[in-house]
């Protein structure tokens, strides 16, 4: 992708077999499965270049060098898990997003894997892969879109306006002028400066009711019809081993909430048992 | 040049059709000297207001388009407006070093496509498309070039503002309409701008970083046991 | 048009002159752009730099004029300097208007953003949400220019008179309704507004044009006499 922002360019830049400390991640991708192990310790994680889960799973498939629409999704989840993985394994923070998508495509691995039950009426793996790859196509296509839409010929670069204009006639029938933007960052730029606040908000080192509610009904979107027991992928990707115990505790009462509000239905078979979700009677809650 | 024109039209020439060319041909020097004369793109409907009475303003701009074509100015159409602009093959000779157009960033350049394919089209299902949240300042940078706009409000749940691109995005990529946009008719076929899923599961979405309340305190090991939610033995609410 | 100039150049070409004639086509081109885009008048010298190699800038700069006389746009010599100028028989079309255009002030923008914002609002408000007095002429250019009016009368001590927006103001602004207005949600993802603001910050959903607030009494004859707007009598002075 040519563009001519200074911004990040995931490409694929090849490099040679341990790669000094701070190579990308590229690298990491082009090692064989099995030789993978023996390389970890010289192979660095590099987040910065990816703009969320989507690109880096974008950038997984091309390096499978198939046509989008044959790629194995279940290859795909497989390393964006393992990607995941040694992400956290040296310690790298992930984005909250990185996790919840890892959560969900260990869900889908399960799914793919697992055969499909008689009663099971959610949607199967294969549906659930191909909207992933669904999107990921669409994401690849609008990235084209933009290389084509930024090489065409602009104004100021490969064609000009009359330099010494002599008149610029106006259709305005108001002799003043201002945008909607105008006058909209107008407003909020007043409101700011009047809403002055002392109020700062310290980092969490915990999940708060809030996030776990928000990660929760985004993982949940527009299906989850069967018993699913989430919170074990959830668990796995979503917190530091020290940040597990405030993560049960609040997801688990963000999902009482969401139980009370009909949006989720819980069944446990008993003590320590596995906590199965299913989607509720009224799964779009009452708007927020 | 005009001249060339008018003989053409005179060959056999009554008094009428002499004084229909001579009326396109004033037409015409104006239409010319309305567009010259501006930088920026001029209204239809404002060079009709001034030609003469009976001459039709799109067929005035459309022989003038013609007369410019394979000139080093042409003259462009942009939606309803007109501009003339260099020709594109000529801009070796008069770029110079001080010129610079605007930088832009991979990611605002992948918000203007979407929002240039999609629209109208809401912030949500900007990063729907993206899988990420459209990080601040992003949509305010393309605000402020001009190329994007608030188009109005989605009429669903929460009435979502939508996003559009202006007259000046047309401008300044070189696109008479929406409809030119590079691949637009392969990426419709595809299915890829319909906005709707194949059915089935769907993808997370993005977590945004906004949506959660700042006002609201984490919840605490205390908190829980005074909901009675860690009490031992403690009965679940289904 | 070139292509005109072209062939009469032709009739007998032989491959020299074909060339020739190409050449001179070329720089006719590229002398028309270079001339166009600038922002002054353009030196001949600094014209003969960029033409093709062999080919003689004052004949090219000579025949462009040509090619341009009786157009709506001349090119005309200054010293040893070109530039494109209006046909001077036209200059009625380009002055016909000549209204100038003004930018709104940024606390004219403030004034009528809280005013779209927040109608009815009364002028105490109005002063309350900036922080600042208002002067009287900043409410007197919006309401000149036909964006902001009078709506009514709070029915709360002193009566205060209400200002709202005006169907030209959706105009101008493109909105359909003043509910296409962004809310906080909008700003805020467009990166107008930062995260960081107070709990309890709303931005409000102004009422439509014709509706009245509760508290609201509709502006009568009588009001307008009061404030001075019309002439006892029922004349309008508008």
């Amino acid at each position: 992708m040519d563009v001519t922002g200074p911004g990040p360019k995931p490409q694929k830049r090849p490099r040679a077999a341990g790669a000094p400390l701070g190579a990308p991640m590229d690298g990491l991708w082009q090692e064989d499965a099995g030789e993978r192990a023996s390389h970890e310790e010289s192979l660095v994680v590099d987040l910065a270049g990816f703009e969320g889960p989507l690109d880096l799973l974008l950038h997984l498939a091309r390096t499978q060098k198939v046509d989008l629409t044959r790629i194995s999704v279940l290859a795909l989840a497989e390393q964006y898990l393992q990607f995941i993985d040694s992400a956290r394994r040296i310690r790298i923070e992930l984005a909250a997003d990185y996790l919840v998508m890892a959560a969900w495509l260990a869900y889908l691995k399960s799914r793919l894997l697992i055969p499909k039950q008689a009663k099971d009426d959610g949607p199967s793996g294969e549906e659930m892969a191909a909207s992933l790859a669904f999107r990921l196509k669409r994401l690849e296509a609008m990235r084209d879109a933009a290389t084509r839409l930024v090489n065409r010929n602009r104004l100021g670069r490969d064609v000009f306006v009359r330099g010494m204009p002599e008149h610029i006639p106006t259709e305005r029938h108001s002799a003043f002028e201002a945008s909607l933007y105008d006058l909209v960052s107008a407003y909020a730029a007043l409101r700011q400066r009047q809403a002055i606040t002392q109020v700062t908000i310290e980092k969490r080192t915990v999940w708060s009711l809030a996030d776990a509610r928000e990660i929760l009904a985004h993982l949940i979107g527009g299906g989850f019809d069967d018993w699913t027991a989430l919170d074990r992928f959830l668990l796995r990707y979503l917190t530091d081993p020290a940040e597990r115990t405030t993560a049960i505790a609040s997801a688990f009462a963000a999902t009482l909430e969401l139980v009370r509000e009909g949006r989720l239905e819980l069944r446990q078979d008993g003590a320590f048992q596995p906590i199965y979700l299913r989607r509720g009677p009224r799964p779009e809650g009452d708007g927020d | 040049m005009t001249e060339t024109v008018d003989d053409s039209l005179l060959p056999e020439a009554t008094g009428e059709t002499v004084a229909e060319a001579r009326r396109m041909r004033e037409a015409l020097r104006i239409a010319e000297a309305l567009v010259f004369a501006s930088a920026g793109p001029v209204s239809e409907s404002y060079i009709a207001d001034r030609l003469p009475r009976g001459v039709e303003a799109h067929a005035v701009m459309r022989q003038l388009r013609a007369l410019y074509a394979g000139r080093g100015v042409n003259l462009v159409q942009v939606h309803d407006h007109w501009a003339f602009r260099t020709a594109p093959d000529l801009s070796f000779v008069i770029r110079t070093d001080e010129m610079e157009v605007r930088k832009l960033s991979r990611a605002q350049l992948e918000v203007l496509a979407i929002i240039a394919y999609h629209q109208p089209v809401t912030r949500a299902e900007i990063e729907d498309i993206r899988g990420v949240q459209t990080s601040k300042g992003t949509l305010d940078v393309l605000m402020e070039a001009g190329w994007v706009r608030f188009r109005g409000r989605r009429r669903s749940p929460g009435r979502p503002v939508t996003f559009g691109t202006t007259r000046d995005f047309l401008d300044h990529f070189g696109l008479e309409e929406l409809r030119d946009l590079p691949g637009l008719e392969e990426l419709k076929g595809a299915g890829l701008l319909s906005g709707r899923i194949p059915p089935g599961f769907q993808v997370p979405l993005p977590l945004g970083e906004d949506e959660l309340a700042e006002d609201e305190d984490p919840i605490t090991q205390l908190d829980l046991e005074e909901l009675g939610l860690l009490t031992p033995g403690g009965k679940e609410d289904e």
